[in-house]
């Protein structure tokens, strides 16, 4: 047992640590490699505490997903553009502190109440085990006490989604939508490609015999002599 | 349309502009980049993938030829002249060759024409080669490279049976060519153009149908054809875009008239329809090597006939004073032609390639001027990755087809 | 707690952390060799027997190379970062089940390291932590083509990882349980259809979810023709083209071990992993795994390389609406089974 | 070279050869449409017409010379719509006014024709440039005032394009250019720096 809460507190130490860094780090950057270090030392206290599911979720979302977009954006912005990284303004850095301190005494709060009351929640290892593992303890959990929750929360994370498009390019969205509702159909050509690009109707069409098919749905027009296709060219007056 | 007097490198749509809240990436793309061929420097100015201006920047290359042509014999420009364009050097040496046959008024005869021909079109095909086997190495394709540059071999071991050289022939002689054809070479020609074929279609089932491909080529790079010659173009980026000019077929020189042979032309002047017209014209060429195979006297003179403008053969300069004579004067001064000045264009395989010489009646140019084809092609590049993505940049190039030795002289 | 069992863990990752190394250097050689092939070409023939000896001369070289780091560099993260791909690289392999269990030493020995009930979850975690290595040394490389490939690798990877992960939905459905040796297990059953007997392996009743996570496992692992982050003739080598010498080579070696591990696990999960015709075993499970290592060179020899929004394009548009019609199908067949439909 | 021996028999010229099949037009000049409607519309500017090997040229003022090429680009009979090429050449030894003639080869696609426009320039003297009219002469005249320092006025770009923007010892293609430079050239990691050869090779007047 003493391995187990030695191992823990190891974890623990280099999580706050880490946590520390990233509050300290001069460098977004550097930050965000810490935040990284003390999520996987989390993970890893989920799987001392056999919770393999939460632990392997927590990377793949937390680590995976959500800091690699966090440095995507860092890399992105010029670090010369962040001169308030760590100065800020004396109002912002009282309220940062009181939040803070805000968020600390909750924490503390819901620990030591559980703690003191000493009570574990219905879900013990023996319940755990009866339906077959954590994974399945936590879909049951999910998808029947927390159902609305959890609909909720898809439902926000949707507008969310649809919101950030419109903000970050809105009149992209517009031009995708125009020529998703005129192809109907999925496309991997460039937008502006061919699919925008038809030569003019009542083109006169190249006398037979000087097509040739080439491939990709293409032809090429064959010129046998020197005359032709000079003054109109094989495809007529284009339009982009 | 667009407004040309505006400078070349900004050439943005309304909601493309250029604003305060963007930020930009300026991405120098070579002069060292494994995919500029060469020392060619374009620098990009991107907002996150997307470009929104392109300046091409040349001259990394930049060997003075022209001043060197200044200063050199006319018979001593055609080794330089292979290493302008040194992926097709018999067309360069053919451009200038004619070009100062035109200024002399001598001509090559018969048999030396066919085999100009064949040779020109055999380096068409060589650059095509190599042009292919970049542009799809540019564009992820790894295999086609190595395959059109073993064919690539089999066009140089003509050159090497031909002249003794591979890469930078100095094949082309004033007046035709000096020394005889190799009695095996008509066997390699025709075993080649046997053989061509069937690697075509090898390269075409690797790429044309391939929908990567496709998604890649298709829709970049558009130019249109009034576009298209208010750049200059020539070449297949003009013929891509539907402008039927090829100098073979417009203003035939050699014997070209007496050819059979089609010219294909784009549709939509896409990098996909210009991909299409290289590989056509490479099947063409076969066709127009075919028909020189089948029509060239299998003797007879390939050099003119002796006026001072040419060297003499080898034979009479051993036997009879004269020609003696005439061969130390053409070697040590060189052959004066008259003043005056001329243009001649041939299709290059990169486009028209024309050679303007100013004589002042010296044995030395007094300009020689090299129209090269990928130097106007090159500056469509910003036209064409107007709102194209940092890859199509590198398609782009590579559809332009340059050499930078032709684009910096 | 069970000391002996860890020791044998340990010991049994050491052996197969070995045999990968060996197995990825001498996956160079095959790649060299197969391209060699398919391209009219001979290949590394002069070091030693058909060039066998060949990665040794290359591990050598990139050894004795100088470790060079730019003016301009993040200089903890640029050191770091390699390793940080090279370590979590093999990490995959671990929850791959490579046979039943045999007796050694009067001890009964399972031939997988550990069996964790999330072990698909943890090959993909794995997968995911892998990007860091990419995204760190391309941003610490203080260079722009460098920072381009970090880009490119961070949205591709989250887009694939997504496919990667709901195209193994369905197999979860039809056994489950997320753990490889249970899904080997359920592919250990016959399969009657039409009086045929074949094997259940799940590439006969997950064909799409196959084909997706083929995919996404290629543009996972960086190849061609998804190998946007060091496309070498658009971003010259992507995130490290600052690298040399050994720290060039354990991107280099990640690169490969990734492959390994990931036509490991395609096996496993598709093809019955060790499950064979005559004698189950391991044996079959390298063979199969080498089928992939084989479509990987394969497609690397013969296909041209997306550009960066089609591949993007290609995740959203195409592949993730698949995977979900595919976990839709395979819900509602599966419901339909148990009669609960 | 003696007499004789340029009088040495010279080959009757077939008549398919490409300076013979009228690609330049007709060799009169009096005949010739291009010159015909550019001498009627420009009565000033146009200076004269020289046939040579069938190659027409007219010399205009260089004040016109966007005028000029702008008529014959859309002048619904001559059209020469494809500007070939754009160049100079320095005249230093030929003659003495003015130093420099800028050489615009045309050519029309739809009537398979070609034309030579020239113009003189002197020294620190601009020509209009042919920008406005074609996208490629940008670069064209880039490179003309590049190597020759003519100035193109009315160009949106007009820097070096060959040579480095820091070049500083002129334009190269100039007659009185040594060929190896006015500097003498330095080879990095040697001390002394390469002599000088002054001038180009003896050059034979005729």
């Amino acid at each position: 047992m003493a391995i187990e809460v030695l191992i823990f507190y190891l974890l623990a130490g280099v999580a706050i640590a880490a946590a520390a860094g990233v509050v300290l780090a001069r460098n977004p950057v550097h930050s965000a490699v810490s935040l990284v270090l003390s999520f996987i030392n989390v993970a890893a206290i989920y799987v001392v505490l056999r919770a393999e599911f939460l632990a392997v979720a927590q990377i793949i979302v937390y680590t995976g997903a959500i800091i690699v977009l966090v440095l995507f954006v860092l890399m992105l912005v010029q670090q010369q553009d962040l001169p308030e990284f760590h100065g800020g303004r004396p109002l912002r850095r009282a309220v940062g502190f009181l939040l803070g301190l805000a968020l600390l005494a909750e924490v503390a709060a819901a620990i030591l109440t559980r703690s003191l009351r000493g009570a574990p929640g219905s879900w013990t290892p023996e319940a755990v085990a009866a339906v077959g593992g954590n994974i399945q303890a936590i879909g049951r959990e999910l998808y029947s006490a927390y159902m609305l929750p959890i609909q909720a929360t898809a439902l926000l994370l949707l507008a969310a989604t649809i919101g950030a498009l419109f903000l970050a390019r809105p009149e992209l969205v517009e031009e995708r939508l125009a020529v998703a509702r005129r192809l109907f159909t999925i496309s991997l050509a460039h937008p502006r490609g061919v699919d925008t690009l038809q030569p003019v109707a009542e083109l006169p069409a190249p006398q037979d015999g000087q097509l040739k098919p080439a491939g990709g749905d293409r032809s090429l027009v064959m010129a046998r002599t020197a005359e032709e296709f000079t003054e109109q060219p094989a495809w007529g007056e284009s339009r982009r | 349309m667009i407004d040309f007097t505006q400078a070349t490198p900004v050439l943005l749509s309304e909601e493309r502009q250029i604003t305060e809240t963007r930020r930009e990436l300026v991405l120098n793309m070579g002069p060292q980049h494994p995919s500029t061929h060469g020392v060619l420097r374009v620098r990009l100015t991107l907002e996150g993938e997307t470009v929104i201006a392109c300046d091409p920047v040349i001259g990394y290359l930049h060997r003075g030829v022209e001043k060197l042509g200044e200063s050199h014999r006319y018979a001593q420009i055609v080794p330089w002249t292979d290493r302008t364009d040194y992926v097709a050097a018999p067309s360069n040496n053919l451009g200038y060759v004619l070009a100062v046959e035109k200024l002399c008024g001598i001509e090559a005869p018969e048999r030396a024409q066919y085999w100009r021909m064949i040779m020109a079109e055999l380096a068409r095909i060589a650059s095509h080669l190599v042009w292919l086997g970049t542009h799809a190495l540019d564009i992820g394709a790894l295999s086609v490279s190595l395959y059109t540059f073993r064919d690539r071999e089999l066009i140089l071991d003509i050159f090497e049976k031909f002249c003794g050289a591979r890469l930078t022939t100095n094949m082309m002689e004033i007046g035709g060519f000096s020394r005889e054809i190799p009695p095996e070479l008509p066997g390699m020609v025709r075993d080649f153009c046997r053989y061509f074929p069937k690697a075509i279609r090898e390269y075409e089932d690797l790429l044309t149908e391939n929908p990567i491909w496709l998604a890649r080529t298709k829709g970049v790079g558009i130019v249109e054809p009034e576009v298209a010659i208010n750049y200059s173009l020539t070449g297949a980026c003009l013929r891509g875009s539907g402008v039927n000019y090829d100098v073979r077929k417009a203003m035939p020189y050699l014997l070209y008239d007496r050819i059979d042979f089609e010219v294909p032309l784009g549709t939509h002047g896409d990098v996909y329809d210009r991909y299409l017209v290289r590989v056509e014209e490479m099947r063409q060429s076969v066709r127009i090597i075919e028909q020189c195979l089948d029509q060239v006297p299998a003797d007879g003179p390939l050099m003119a006939y002796e006026s001072n403008y040419v060297i003499p053969p080898h034979e009479t300069v051993m036997t009879t004073a004269e020609d003696m004579q005439r061969h130390f004067i053409w070697v040590i001064k060189g052959f004066s032609p008259p003043k005056g000045e001329v243009y001649h264009a041939v299709e290059h395989s990169k486009g028209e390639l024309g050679y303007y010489i100013v004589s002042d009646g010296s044995p030395i140019p007094y300009r020689m001027r090299i129209r090269s084809p990928d130097f106007v092609n090159l500056q469509s590049l910003p036209y064409m990755a107007q709102g194209a993505m940092l890859a199509d940049v590198v398609a782009l190039i590579g559809t332009i087809d340059i050499v930078l030795g032709s684009v910096d002289r | 707690m069970d000391w002996e069992a860890l020791i044998v863990s340990y010991l049994l990752g050491f052996v197969l952390l070995n045999i990968l190394l060996v197995l990825m250097a001498y996956m160079t050689w095959f790649e060299r060799r197969l391209v060699a092939f398919f391209q009219d070409r001979i290949g590394p023939n002069r070091t030693g027997p058909f060039g066998l000896l060949q990665p040794i001369a290359d591990g050598v070289k990139l050894i004795s190379k100088e470790d060079i780091v730019p003016a301009n560099a993040d200089r903890l993260i640029f050191l770091v970062a390699p390793l940080l791909s090279f370590v979590l690289a093999p990490l995959g392999a671990l929850v791959v089940p490579f046979g039943d269990s045999i007796t050694l030493f009067g001890r009964q020995i399972n031939l997988y390291v550990i069996d964790i009930n999330v072990a698909t979850l943890y090959f993909l975690a794995v997968g995911s932590m892998g990007v860091y290595g990419i995204i760190l040394g391309g941003y610490a490389s203080g260079n722009r083509y460098s920072l381009l490939g970090a880009l490119r690798s961070t949205a591709q990877v989250i887009s694939y990882e997504l496919v990667l992960g709901l195209s193994l939905v369905g197999i979860f459905i039809l056994t489950g349980s997320l753990s490889l040796v249970e899904i080997l297990r359920a592919q250990q059953r016959t399969l009657i259809l039409g009086g045929l007997e074949l094997p259940n392996w799940f590439i006969l009743s997950q064909p799409l979810a196959f084909v997706l996570f083929l995919i996404a496992a290629v543009a996972e692992t960086n190849r061609a023709p998804f190998d946007l982050p060091e496309a070498e003739t658009e971003l010259i080598a992507g995130y490290f083209t600052e690298y040399s010498g050994f720290r060039f080579s354990f991107y280099f070696l990640a690169e490969y071990i990734n492959m390994i591990v990931v036509s490991l696990i395609a096996a496993t999960l598709f093809l019955g992993g060790i499950d064979g015709p005559f004698i189950d075993g391991i044996w079959w499970l390298v063979a199969k795994a080498f089928i992939f290592l084989f479509f990987y060179v394969w497609l690397r020899a013969t296909l041209p390389r997306f550009r960066y929004d089609q591949l993007m394009g290609l995740a959203w548009k195409v592949l993730l609406p698949l995977a979900l019609i595919n976990i839709g199908v395979t819900g509602l067949v599966r419901l339909w089974g148990i009669g609960a439909l | 070279m003696s007499d004789e021996r340029q009088q040495a028999p010279v080959p009757a010229v077939q008549p398919r050869q490409p300076w013979q099949t009228g690609y330049w037009g007709p060799t009169n000049p009096e005949e010739h449409p291009a010159v015909i409607a550019v001498r009627a519309r420009f009565p000033e500017a146009f200076e004269e017409a020289v046939n040579f090997r069938d190659e027409m040229t007219i010399r205009v003022k260089r004040e016109a010379l966007r005028e000029v090429v702008e008529f014959l680009r859309d002048h619904p009979e001559l059209r020469y719509n494809h500007l070939t090429d754009l160049t100079a050449v320095d005249m230093l030894n030929l003659r003495d006014e003015p130093r420099f003639d800028v050489v615009v080869q045309l050519y029309s696609i739809p009537r398979r024709q070609r034309l030579r426009v020239k113009c003189g320039v002197n020294d620190g003297e601009t020509v209009p440039s042919l920008v406005p009219l074609f996208a490629g002469a940008n670069w064209l005249e880039r490179e003309c005032y590049d190597m020759f320092g003519i100035v193109f006025e009315g160009h949106p770009d007009l820097r070096r394009i060959l040579l480095p923007d820091d070049w500083d010892e002129g334009h190269p293609l100039r007659k009185d250019y040594p060929l190896r430079g006015y500097r003498d050239y330095v080879q990095p990691g040697f001390e002394r720096p390469a002599p000088r050869v002054r001038g180009s090779l003896p050059r034979p007047r005729p």
